[in-house]
């Protein structure tokens, strides 16, 4: 038992984090730091750069562009991006659709996508979730009809992540109806130019524009499109499901946030010094940043035994990280909310003519729809009752 | 001890509620009234005043209704519950309550029937960028000139500054950034020289503006109380503040509570609706609970704020944020997590309740302030 | 709407607050204070002053001792009781066989019984729960057959309070074994020194003797005993829990707790002062005081709402009060801990030549024990989680 | 990185787990273990030492089996599985880390072999009546006599004095009762003219004392380290008791959490398990994150405890103390509950788990002790 890295694995971490640093624009980092949304062409941009230097998909299978790494060095490239407000590789590019294609999809569909997908050449999105299933996601409704050579495609998607700048949506769609619920479900790539196809924007909380409505009507797919065997959508889309767990605490990305409130708290005013000064305001930063360090350690137990042989599949403990990496990324944003304190109420749209941010600080308009926004890390991804369930019923039996 | 509403108090609130929820019937409705210039339509204060809650609060001597707490917190809860943008907190309550306990005859005379009819709104200046909640934290300074005072200094995050005539401004007049002595209240017409409003949107759909003063010059007769220790009369003004907001908070709980408690019993997954799992069931319960202790407070806020002793009055005001601002967190945030998906979009009035009921937490301070207020004095029980 | 007592109320609060403090022996109060058990003898001295003042039953009919108190009366009552850490009347005697036997008892049964129990001449106990009974009462399986003009009674009761010192235990059994669950069950008065009766302790948390199993072989009980109709005990018992939840919130009691835990508080050393010093301590000792508060309101709520003609049931909100009335009993145990702090560990047993308490505190070892005497409170009288079941059902209808 | 056993370490563990599953196979076992007149039978010390447990922490030099803190945690962890009332932490962790950090050739020589052997047991005496959970607070007065000292003070709660051949005692050779400089730790005979030793039980099944010293007279060689600055010494020892302890809570709560959940299975309420209402599993759930996150820092301590750079390891192992104290809290007070009243009993050894859970939260510092430590040091992050 060592529960020290390895001097190869600082020598890899120290790697990592000196490209984040140097290579990814600052502006970029400094939107992600911040909580503000990134363009399109900021995750572009920073997709490439990892894409060039080979780290955009380094679990992807080393063919299409993969690095043999080991689950640690996994882990360590994930907080380190984390950690230095790297935007992550496009979530559906790389972790979903590609981890599928590679595994179940034709050699024909994987020359036709995969290097597109890892440059961000195409902008995939998810097409799983729909008005009546959500964590219950087997009672999907939108259905392909087999017309000769395409499929007719009806019905409509929501929570679609980013849909808005998607060349590509990867689908579940129910291609036998007489099935039951699981089975009869086909996994379906529809261009997103297609005829019959509308995009309605969904506002969440903070304002922004981060999911849509897709409606498909009468939407015409090529069954070339169709990845896997007509029927076994359910099978792949759990394997998706499975890989989407990955890093899923999201550690770097909560000590990132401490890091800023440390940071800021030293130049918010508090009484006769900085909020910096009040102990019970370090006290309730230091119980988030303990409990980080215990979940910290637990992703690493999980990811060292993920590396061994006789465990490939994912383990349960995913959902504990789940659950308490949420929660996690929530308590760190309700710290920013009471750091920005009164100033928190103003909104960012300010509006012309205001150029004085609110009590002069730039941040603090931010700090509400950071807060609002992380209401949803515990919902999407299978919610935490979802996850506490899974555990129950998968780790103690009941 | 008797908790019923007079006679009076429920017509009043059958009225208010009636007529806000005849504003309000609708998500679509309240967006459209927050996207007139000021940030509600002024028809909307209008028939507040036809209402006749705008002079709610002043004696009848002075042309108002000669209500009290309770009937205030009747409104609040009522625009809680509709999530009105109507600037009653801001003018009514913090401006009319400055003025009901701090102007002399001449100047309720001078204002009182406008702000009763409706032609005058009143606001609170009071935040600055250090003072955090601390009321006795002001730097911007009133000069003695004359009969009258120059005032310099900003004020940040003044609630609905764009939609105010008249401006109560903190200032000091004497002492050190935070001594509790040489503070006065002034009144600042909105369209003195040297006084700049930048107005925003708030998070919550709400307006305030960040104001700063250069050499802005009021008369003797601006002055609301002792110029010099007016610190009890803001302290009193910003207790009024949290009544009313313990009372719309509640209100706004209460809709957003049955909002789930509905959402549960009509949402199905699994086959099942969702309100038959028991885990989320128990969570309903505790979001009730927090409720019920929050609606207990904003009855104590009513009782306890024209408690004549300061002392007294201070804790148990204190005592009543901390308490309502852990609600607001509970049931804000258990809302949107029972309601899954659709409790994070802005097409759902929930998602508009529960900003609204995030940023009640940081208005007039915020937990660990009172919390540390009311423990510095020793808590509530006596040892 | 006045949210202040009547002067009536405030003379009413000060006559009980005085006679408390200058009546009920100091001795007996203080081992309250402390958490310390009560004899036999302590228990019937303290409630039978109450009851020549004639205030051991207030809440029973007028004929059998009771007074015409208002809700909000009685509400007084109690809470100056717990503040002044008077013990409250035997809660068996008078919160539950009573007030059954004055509804639904014969006039013989009232003569014989009720005067005695005021007074606790008799000491009853409460034989409800079973091994396999607890919440879900309505499963007992002890049972009476009818023998002539006796009751043949066998079976087994547990958590059954004090049973130790009972002279009369009444109890739930079933007479009709072919009726379903709730049917079918009587309520009996039992002799407890009948012969086949054994009364067995069990030792709680804190090494206490405060409830028994009390074994029932072949005991015979006069028919005279049955209470009310045969087979509808149930109906008694449901009446009786009603009842039992008056005064459950037992804010008087917390607030007794809280009183005495600053007290301490300014005698503790701690760094260069006292443990009252500490902000954070006192911090966590004003969250339990302001949550109280927003109780006590919330409990006069409830009372004065009984004082309304058109309201003859117990208050659902009777749950919302046990609940989080329970939740602050055991918050403040867990501050006393808190204080005693290193000197917790020590047990009350300290043994021959021992005489210097645990760095001189001669409250600590009485802290924890304190502590895990409490955790039963969200146990019994309906778990808190039944009671979370109840308000779903019966206030949310879920 | 590997968070796997070594073979060595395997067979300890399956060692120690067998010897202490046979010694406490039942509750009635391990309460006639405690009736024993030191709260514990001798053979019970023996068999550690035959197991070559009280051996583990020391050098193959002086006797010992050179094993490390995954070595102690192995064994702490079955100690807490078990609830065995050995005096292991008193004696191997606490005074054992004394000797081993801070005593000379000489010392070691003396003492290490009747330590290994199990003749002479240990024990810490720190705590004073004044000093809360500082370890810089000491009262307790070390005047130089001649080569020697003479020792006079009281200390309290010292666990397993009685059964202790050697105290471990910090006392004050220099500078105010907080002074950090000054301290140094003292070789104290249990049969040294002027010590008094008043044993009693503790609330967890263990034993402790007060101890008093009056005018104890000891040699030089009696002195552990620096006798002006033994602090780092008594910080270090105390550190390897947090660590320890940490062990220990995630053995006993890995009991307790299976036996809710084996009751949770079994148990069955209006006909059906309770294990099969959600929101009883929801709570067994979040007791298993509770235990999976307090044993992720008893392996952090594991690894910080030998850390060279001081203030890093003292914020670890405060870290660790704040986690581990919340998780004893939670997953003791839900198995209580989850078990309803049975989790009452003393007839039950889930209710002993409960309360040695309860009583760890108060050995070597509660949770606001070390979380303002943490916080005071600026947290674990650097900024």
């Amino acid at each position: 038992m060592d529960l020290r890295f390895t001097p190869e694995e600082v020598a890899f971490r120290d790697a990592v984090r000196s490209f984040c640093r140097s290579e990814i624009p600052a502006e970029i980092r400094r939107k992600v730091s911040e909580g503000r949304g990134l363009t399109k062409d900021d995750i572009v941009a920073s997709q490439r750069i990892l894409n060039a230097k080979g780290w955009a998909v380094p679990h992807w299978p080393r063919a299409w562009g993969g690095q043999d790494w080991t689950p640690i060095q996994r882990y360590i490239y994930t907080e380190e991006l984390l950690q230095a407000a790297v935007p992550l590789p496009q979530q559906f590019n790389c972790y979903m659709f590609g981890p599928v294609l590679a595994t179940f999809g034709s050699e024909v569909q994987k020359e036709r996508f995969l290097r597109r997908a890892a440059n961000l050449d195409d902008w995939w999105c998810q097409g799983f979730s729909e008005p009546g299933a959500g964590s219950d996601l087997a009672s999907l409704k939108t259905r392909a009809v087999r017309d000769g050579d395409h499929y007719v495609v009806d019905g409509q998607k929501t929570w679609t992540t980013l849909g808005q700048h998607a060349d590509w949506i990867f689908c579940l769609v129910r291609t036998d109806p007489e099935a039951k619920k699981q089975r009869g479900i086909s996994f379906l790539l529809i261009d997103m130019t297609s005829p019959g196809i509308t995009v309605r924007p969904i506002l969440t909380l903070e304002g922004r524009h981060e999911v849509n409505e897709v409606f498909f009507d009468s939407v015409r797919v090529p069954v070339e499109n169709l990845v896997g065997e007509e029927n076994r959508g359910w099978d792949y889309a759990k394997f998706l499901l499975a890989n989407e767990r990955t890093g899923i605490a999201r550690i770097g990305l909560t000590k990132e946030r401490i890091t800023r409130i440390k940071r800021l708290a030293k130049e918010m005013p508090a009484g006769d010094g900085t909020m910096w000064d009040d102990p019970a305001f370090r006290t309730r930063v230091a119980e988030v940043e303990i409990e980080l360090k215990a979940l910290e350690i637990t992703q690493m137990r999980v990811a060292a035994r993920q590396g061994r042989a006789d465990s490939v599949q994912p383990d349960p403990a995913s959902s504990l990280l789940k659950i308490r990496g949420s929660q996690l990324q929530q308590a760190a944003t309700e710290l920013l909310v009471e750091l920005a304190g009164p100033f928190a109420l103003a909104a960012p749209e300010r509006g012309a003519g205001a150029n004085d941010p609110p009590g002069g600080f730039d941040w603090v308009d931010a700090a509400a729809p950071s807060y609002f926004n992380n209401r949803k890390v515990s919902i999407y991804g299978g919610s935490n009752e979802i996850q506490h369930n899974v555990i129950a019923k998968g780790v103690l039996g009941l | 001890m008797d908790f019923d509403f007079s006679e009076e108090q429920g017509l009043l609130r059958d009225s208010v509620t009636r007529a806000l929820a005849d504003a309000y019937p609708s998500l679509e409705r309240r967006q459209a009234r927050i996207a007139a210039s000021l940030g509600f339509p002024e028809e909307g204060w209008r028939s507040l005043a036809e209402l006749g809650l705008l002079g709610l609060p002043f004696a009848e001597d002075d042309g108002g209704f000669g209500g009290g707490p309770v009937e205030t917190m009747i409104v609040m809860e009522a625009i809680g519950r509709t999530l009105a943008v109507e600037p009653y907190l801001a003018s009514a309550v913090l401006g009319g309550t400055a003025l009901r306990l701090g102007a002399d005859a001449t100047q309720r005379a001078r204002f009182l029937p406008g702000v009763i009819d409706g032609s005058l709104r009143l606001t609170l200046a009071q935040t600055e960028r250090q003072s955090r909640y601390d009321l006795h934290d002001v730097a911007t300074t009133a000069r003695r000139d004359g009969d009258g005072y120059l005032l310099d200094g900003q004020k940040c995050v003044v609630l609905n500054a764009d939609a105010a005539g008249l401006l109560v401004v903190s200032a000091r007049s004497a002492g050190e950034r935070r001594d509790p002595h040489g503070i006065g209240l002034f009144l600042v017409p909105a369209d003195a020289a040297g006084l700049s409003i930048q107005p925003y949107p708030t998070q919550d759909g709400g307006r305030a503006a960040e104001v700063s003063l250069s050499g802005v010059r009021i008369g003797a007769d601006a002055v609301l109380g002792d110029p010099q220790n007016g610190l009890p009369l803001l302290a009193r003004t910003v207790e009024h503040g949290i009544a009313a907001l313990a009372a719309e908070a509640v209100g706004s709980m209460e809709a957003l509570h049955a909002l789930t408690v509905e959402y549960l019993k009509t949402r199905k997954q699994f086959g099942v609706p969702v309100g038959s799992f028991q885990a989320l069931q128990h969570r309903a319960v505790d979001m009730m609970i927090a409720l019920e202790q929050a609606r207990s407070m904003a009855l104590y806020a009513a009782m306890m704020v024209e408690a004549p002793d300061a002392a007294e009055r201070a804790a148990a005001l204190a005592a009543v944020k901390v308490q309502v601002n852990k609600a607001c967190r509970l049931v804000g945030q258990e809302a949107v997590q029972l309601h899954g998906g659709i409790g994070m979009t802005l097409e759902y009035i929930g998602a508009h309740h529960f900003k609204r009921l995030a940023m009640i937490e940081y208005q007039f301070g915020d937990t660990p302030h009172h919390l540390r207020r009311v423990a510095e004095d020793g808590g509530l029980i006596a040892a």
